[in-house]
C-alpha cells in the first residue's frame, strides 16, 4: 500500500523537476510577467539547479536532514516570495519528520501538510489568494482524504496529482491578494498564478515518480 | 536582449565587485552574500540597512556610506535578498546599539527581511524594521499587501541614516524613519520594459506611443494604459494622484523626480520644470529638489514622481551631510 | 518616439529652467541663450566655461559649481551653440582673469567658439581655449578635424576648474588643462540609436544581437559593426584602442566608465569590474574611479571607457573638492 | 539682362526655400544620420522658421542690412556647423554689397562670391571636400563665368543653378575630410552630403525665383 522514499529517490525527483521547470522557461517567465515582475522562472530555476548541484551530498543524509538542507539552499539561492516560502516549507516539513532516514506515505503527507501550514502562516495568506498555496492545499487536502479512505498508493498518488494541477488551474479566476498579482486593477484574473502552476509541476513530478519507481504495478 | 554582461547569472556579484573596486569606502563581502557595507565602522552608532531585488541600481548599493546606510543587501535582479545575506548586512551594520532595516512593502522583502531579523535577535542583534510603501498608484490596505516601495525609499535611507549619524538611539531613528514614511507618496509612470538579464526578453510590450500610468519598478501592472502625453499633462497627472491620496498644501516638501534607468535626465529636468510650476501654483514650497536616477527598473524608460512633507526636524536630517555616491548632499 | 517633453523645439530651454530650479547653486540665462552659470561669482579668479550641443546631459550644465566649471552654454541638440550664446558665457564667467574656453573637437563647435572668443577680446574679455580630442576611434589628423571630443571632457572641466578655483592665471589653468589633454584616451561603443526631439526617429539601426565599437557621442560612425560582445571581451576591445594609442604602462590612471544615457548602472558596474581586470594585470594603477552617465547621447544605450594618466600635480586637481551636482568630489 | 532684387524679393524667396527645406525633413535628417549627427535639418529648418518669423522686418529693410540681419538670426538660430558657415557667409556678402537698397546680378554674384570665400575661410576648407562649399563653389564659379561671357539672364540662372546642383550631386562620391561624414571608415562615399544638398535647394529656389519673377520672360 504505502512506499518508502529515500534521499536518493528525492534526489532523483528533483532532477526530474528541475529538467521540468527548464523547459518552461518562456511559459512561466511570462506568467509572471503578465501579472508580477517576471523573475518566478528564474528565480525557481536556479533554485532547482542549485539543488541538483548538491545532488551528491542530499542523497547521503537522512531525509530529514536533506530537507532542512533543501530547505536552506531554496531560502538562500532563491531569493524572493518563492525562496522563503519554500525555504520555511522544506524546514517545517524536515521537523515532522524528525529523525528518520526515510519516509512513508503517511511521512509524506504529513511534510507536506506542514510545508502548506508554514506558507500559510509566512505568507499571511490562505487558499484562494491566487498563490502557490492553491496548488498544494487541494493536494494535501486530497491526500489526507485518501490516506484515511485506505485506497491503493497509486490512486492515492493519481488523487494528490490531480487536486494539485486543477488547484493551479483554479488560480486562473481568482483575484489575487498576496503577491505582485494583487496590484492588477483586475486582481490578476484571467492569468494562472507562476506559483502555483511550479507548484503543480513539483507535486506532479514528485507523484509520477512515486508511481513510476516505488510503487508496484 | 543586448546588454553589457557576461553571465547572466553572475550580474549581481559581478557589478558589486565592480562598484567596491571603484568606491574605496565600502566593501564587498563576495558573491552569494551580495553585501556592500562600509569599510570604516562607526562604533556604538545604530545600524541602517537596506537592501532588495537587484536591478535598481543605484539602489541600494550607491546610498551606503557616511550619512547614508550602513549595508546594504542584494538579491537576484528583482527578487529580495534571502534571509542568510540580510542576516550578513545586519550584522556588518551592527556596532552594539541595534540595526534598523528599511524594508520596501513587497511580500517576498517582508518575509525575508523578518526571517533575518529573528535570526538576528537569535545572536543577540536588536533590530527594528520601517516598510515603505509609498506608491499611490496602489490602493492601501491591511488586508492585500498593499501600497508597494518605490523611489521615496531613498528619502528614508537619507533620513534614518542622517538621525543614526547623529547618534540617536534604534527607537528614535525607527521613529524617523516612519515618520519620513508617512509623508511620503510617488507615483510612477513607465514607456518600455525591462528586459531580466536571465530571461532574456521583456515580459510585456508597450506601442510606440504608450504609456503605462503607474506601473511598479518591477513592471508590476499600473493604472492605465494610454497614449503618451505631454511632459506637462504628465506631471498634472502623477501629482495628481499624490495630491488626491495625501494633503501637501500649504507644505514645504523634498521633491525628487527619478528615472528608470532608460530615460535621459534631460526629460527629467523637463517633467520637473511642469512638477515645479503646478506645486509653485497650489502653494506647495520646494524646500529641496532631486532630479536623477536614483530607483531604477534596469533599462526601463519611465520615471516617477515623490513628494515628501518636511518639518524642521526632516529638514535638519535631508541636509545633513551624505558621503554615499549616489546621493551626495 | 517616446519622450516627456512638451514642444520639440522648446526641449534645451525647458530643460534648463528646470535644471536652474532644481539647483539653487546656479541660475538660468533664459530661452535663446541658453547659459547656466554659478549665482554666487568669485571674483578675480579664472573662469572656466564650456558648452557645446545638447543631448549629452549632465553635459555640461551639470558641472557648474564650485571647483569646476563657472558657466555651460547650450546648443540645440547636438548642434553648438552660436558665438552670441557662447559670450554671454564668457561674460558670467569673467571675473577680471580671463576666461577659459573648454572645447570639444568639432568643427562646429570649434568655429563657434572661436568667434566667440574674437567677441570676447572685442570686449575687452581675455580668453584662452583648449580643445579636448580623446576618443581613439578615430585616427588624429591635422589635415581633417582629427578626433572627436567625448567623455574625457568631463576630466578636463573638473581639473581646470580646481586649477581656476586655486587662483592660477589663465595661462596656467590653460596649461594644466593640455596637459590633461594630452594625457587622455577614450573609446566607446553603442547598442542602439538616439532620437533627436526635432526628427522624431532614429537615424539608423542596430541589430537586436549588433553594436558598433566606436560609435561617437552624437550618432557618428563608428570602427565596426559587430556583434554584440560580452562585458569582458568589450573591455579588451576598448582598452585595446585606448592602450595602442598612448602607452599607460606602468602609470596612475583615473578612469571613467561612462553610460550613453539608456544604459543601466549594473551593467557600467560590470564592465567596470572586467576593465579593472585588465588594468591590474597590465601593471596601470587605478588611482580614482568614475562610474555613472557623465556625457551621453540622449537615450542612446551603450558606454565609453576613458583613461587619464595621473601626476601628483593632476591627482591634487581631480581631488580638489568639487561642488557640480553631476561631479561631487 | 540683368535684374533687381529687393528685400522684399529676398523675404519672397526664404519663404519659398522655407517651405521646400520643411518638406525634406525626412530626407535630409536621413543623410546627416547616415555619415553625421542628424541634426542638419532641423538646425536649416529652424534657422529658415526664424528667418521667415522676421520676414516683415527684413522686407523693410535695405538690402546690404537685411543680409546682415538674415547672417546674425542664422548664426544666433541654427548653431552647429550650418549657423556659423551661413551666418559668417551672409555677414561677410552685406559687407561686398554695403550701401545698397537693392542689388543686381553682378551684385548678387559677388555677394555669393564672398560668401563662399567666408565659408573656406572659417571652415579651411575647400572644395572637394565634402562640404555645402562643394555646391555654392561651382554655382559661384559657373555665375562668373556666365556673366562674363554676357549670356541672358535666364540662361545664367539656369548655369547657376545646374552647376548648384550637380555640385551637391558629386559629393556623393567625395571623401569628407572636414564635418562629421569624416569620421567614417569610408568617409561618407556613396552618400550626398546634407549641407551641400540643402545649399543646392537654396540656390535653386533662389536662381528660380529670380526666372519666375524678376526677368521678362
Ligand atoms: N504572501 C504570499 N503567500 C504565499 N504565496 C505567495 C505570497 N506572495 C507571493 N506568493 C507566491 O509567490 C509567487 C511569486 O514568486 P516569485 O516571482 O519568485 O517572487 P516575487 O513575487 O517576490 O517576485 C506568486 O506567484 C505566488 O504564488
Ligand atoms: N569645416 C567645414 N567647412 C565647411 N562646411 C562644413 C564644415 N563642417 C561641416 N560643414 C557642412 O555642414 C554640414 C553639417 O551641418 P550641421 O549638421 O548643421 O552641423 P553639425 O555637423 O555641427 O551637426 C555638413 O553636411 C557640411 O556640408
Ligand atoms: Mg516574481
Ligand atoms: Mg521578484
Ligand atoms: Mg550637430
Ligand atoms: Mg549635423
Amino acid at each position: 500500500m504505502s512506499f518508502t522514499l529515500t534521499s536518493k529517490d528525492y534526489v532523483n525527483y528533483i532532477n526530474i523537476v528541475k529538467q521540468r521547470i527548464y523547459e518552461n522557461g518562456d511559459y512561466i517567465s511570462g506568467l509572471d510577467a503578465a501579472t508580477g515582475d517576471g523573475d518566478h522562472w528564474s528565480n525557481i530555476n536556479m533554485g532547482f539547479e542549485s539543488l541538483a548541484a548538491a545532488g551528491e551530498e542530499l542523497q547521503n543524509m537522512p531525509i530529514d536532514a536533506a530537507f532542512k538542507k533543501i530547505g536552506m539552499l531554496m531560502m538562500s539561492k532563491i531569493g524572493g516570495s518563492s525562496g522563503i516560502l519554500y525555504g520555511g516549507a522544506y524546514m517545517a516539513a524536515s521537523k515532522v519528520i524528525a529523525g528518520k532516514e526515510s519516509i512513508d506515505s503517511q511521512d509524506l503527507c504529513n511534510a507536506m501538510e506542514a510545508m502548506v501550514n508554514d506558507m500559510m502562516q509566512r505568507g499571511k495568506a490562505e487558499p484562494g489568494m491566487k498563490t502557490m498555496i492553491d496548488s498544494l492545499y487541494p493536494a494535501v487536502m486530497a491526500y489526507k482524504q485518501a490516506l484515511s479512505a485506505n485506497i491503493s498508493g497509486r490512486e492515492t498518488m493519481i488523487l494528490v496529482k490531480k487536486a494539485a494541477i486543477d488547484g493551479a488551474e483554479a488560480t486562473r479566476n481568482m483575484e489575487a491578494v498576496k503577491g505582485r498579482a494583487s496590484y492588477q486593477t483586475n486582481k490578476g484574473v484571467g492569468n494562472l498564478d507562476p506559483g502555483a502552476v511550479t507548484m503543480s509541476y513539483q507535486i506532479e513530478c514528485l507523484c509520477d515518480y512515486i508511481i513510476d519507481n516505488l510503487i508496484d504495478k | 536582449m543586448k546588454k553589457i554582461i557576461n553571465n547572466p547569472n553572475n550580474v549581481v556579484s559581478e557589478m558589486l565587485e565592480g562598484l567596491a573596486k571603484a568606491n574605496p569606502a565600502v566593501k564587498y563581502s563576495g558573491a552569494g552574500v551580495e553585501v556592500i557595507s562600509r569599510k570604516e565602522k562607526k562604533q556604538n552608532k545604530v545600524g541602517v540597512i537596506s537592501g532588495g531585488g537587484s536591478g535598481h541600481e543605484p539602489a541600494h548599493a550607491g546610498y551606503v556610506g557616511y550619512g547614508m546606510l550602513d549595508a546594504a543587501v542584494a538579491g537576484n535582479v528583482f527578487a529580495s535578498p534571502s534571509p542568510d545575506r540580510i542576516l550578513e548586512g545586519i550584522k556588518e551594520a551592527d556596532s552594539g546599539q541595534g540595526v534598523l532595516l528599511v524594508i520596501k512593502n513587497y511580500s517576498g522583502d517582508i518575509m525575508n527581511f523578518q526571517m533575518a531579523s529573528e535570526l538576528a535577535e537569535m545572536e543577540g542583534i536588536k533590530t527594528a524594521s520601517v516598510v515603505v510603501k509609498d506608491d499611490v498608484a496602489v490602493p492601501d490596505s491591511t488586508y492585500s499587501t498593499g501600497r508597494r516601495g518605490i523611489a521615496g525609499t531613498v528619502f528614508v535611507h537619507k533620513i534614518a541614516g542622517a538621525a543614526a549619524e547623529q547618534g540617536k538611539t534604534l527607537e528614535e531613528v525607527q521613529a524617523v524613519a516612519q515618520k519620513t514614511i508617512d509623508n511620503i507618496r510617488s507615483m510612477g509612470m513607465a514607456m518600455t520594459p525591462c528586459i531580466l538579464p536571465a530571461v532574456g526578453k521583456a515580459g510585456f510590450e508597450l506601442a510606440e506611443d504608450e504609456c503605462e500610468i503607474g506601473m511598479g519598478i518591477h513592471g508590476e501592472p499600473g493604472i492605465t494604459r494610454q497614449k503618451m502625453v505631454s511632459a506637462k499633462e504628465l506631471a498634472e497627472r502623477l501629482l495628481s494622484h499624490i495630491l488626491e491620496d495625501y494633503d501637501y498644501s500649504g507644505s514645504e516638501v523634498a521633491v525628487m523626480v527619478n528615472g528608470l534607468g532608460g530615460t535621459p535626465l534631460m526629460e527629467l529636468y523637463i517633467l520637473f520644470n511642469e512638477v515645479e510650476k503646478i506645486l509653485s501654483e497650489k502653494g506647495i514650497k520646494i524646500y529641496r529638489t532631486f532630479v536623477g536616477n536614483y530607483m531604477t527598473s534596469l533599462e526601463m524608460a519611465g520615471c516617477s514622481v515623490t513628494l515628501l512633507k518636511l518639518d524642521d526636524e526632516l529638514k535638519g536630517y535631508l541636509d545633513y551631510p551624505s558621503m554615499a555616491p549616489a546621493f551626495r548632499v
